[in-house]
């Protein structure tokens, strides 16, 4: 187990009803597709935000990442639907 | 060519665009292309009271500093400013510009539009919609046209 | 859309290319994307003292105007702008001007770089060197890179 | 024979030392091409400006045209090389 810092963005964020919290990484959960399944079912929330994980964007340590990223050695791993900027 | 740095800014304020173009060509006469885009809030139609713009702080600057230097890498450019509004914007209000200076014209165009497309697809920035009724409307979904758009440049 | 004229002139003055671009977007909230371009004079590595830009009067507006009548056609714009200087010009000021304002910066970038493409090959107007040294030197010879340029679009 | 304005630019107007006048068409003379062979033939300036008359751009009443242009009702022909503006 070790501290990780969890940030939502946009609908995820509303959804998970928080902008972000610190978790223990829980042992078993190595990648960024095992946390969102992980976070899924934490309560209600966290379901809904991660409903449908393919449409989900990841990012470690502010860098885009793929969903089978390894999270080792992340400190901040982010959550957020596709951008919209510009 | 002198060396240059890209200028990189996030920020709730406006703009100024032509401020901001003389910036790359103030006192030098090897600039032949200067290209400014303008990204601006639509109203839909009247549908819209504001555009609330939310951003990752830290990442948003980071990964448009990642997309100036690719488009740095790619073309011979002299210059370069991106600089992307957050929060709430009024119709008719500014919320992104992009600046290209080359020798050239085809690098200058090419560049900035490179370097609208990754902002669009790439930077951490999402569009909430406010109507002018009253309600907080939907967050705006990400249009396929604009992943196609940046898909051209692979 | 709104109904709109290109603005078209030719001139030896300089111009304002940010009240040039305000023009087309003050007032409505329709607009989504401007983009500017601005040609500039370039030293040539210290070599140059001037340009010299001859043109063919009345044909110059009416070609530029032609220019513009295409382009208006084949993207949604909402307003163009294109500006094109005559006369002696110093490195470092500013020979052409084009904006474009469209609802999406796709239709915006491209007429822009139409209406350039299209202003190199078919505007009758031509550059003349004056060297440092005070000679005056040769005609600017046509550049192949334009005429591909301008073939792209047809 | 009827009046004809001709215009010159850039460096035709240098070498046929003149930027403008008025001719009368002569008979025979029935096209763009056929005007550049005439006019190549009164002097050495004139030579000089058409001596690659594949170079030369014309325009008939302020209108790009190819050298087979019929030259029949236009009150202004130009002459100039390739345009550098822009």
């Amino acid at each position: 187990m070790r501290p990780v810092k969890l940030r939502y963005f946009a609908w995820v964020r509303e959804r998970v009803g928080n902008d972000e919290e610190e978790i223990e990484l829980p042992d078993g959960v190595a990648d960024v597709a095992g946390l969102m399944t992980w976070l899924a079912g934490r309560d209600e929330g966290y379901a809904a935000a991660f409903a449908e994980p393919d449409v989900i964007r990841a990012a470690l340590d502010q860098t885009h990442v793929d969903h089978d990223a390894p999270l080792a050695g992340a400190r901040e791993v982010a959550f957020f639907p596709p951008m919209t900027g510009g | 060519m002198k060396p240059w740095n890209p200028n990189i800014r996030v920020q709730a304020e406006p703009f100024d665009a032509a401020h901001e173009s003389q910036r790359l060509t103030a006192g030098r006469n090897d600039v032949g292309a200067l290209v400014t885009f303008t990204g601006l809030c639509r109203d839909e139609g009247g549908r819209l009271a504001a555009l609330e713009l939310e951003h990752y702080p830290g990442m948003a600057e980071a990964e448009i500093a990642r997309i100036a230097a690719q488009a740095a890498e790619r073309w011979p450019l002299m210059g370069l400013t991106a600089i992307h509004r957050t929060g709430k914007i009024a119709p008719g209000e500014p919320i992104v510009l992009v600046v290209t200076a080359s020798a050239h014209r085809k690098a200058a165009f090419e560049a900035a539009e490179f370097l609208m497309d990754f902002l669009k697809t790439k930077a951490p920035f999402w569009k909430k919609e406010h109507h002018k009724d009253g309600a907080s409307g939907d967050w705006v979904d990400a249009r396929d046209a604009d992943d196609d758009a940046a898909d051209r440049w692979s």
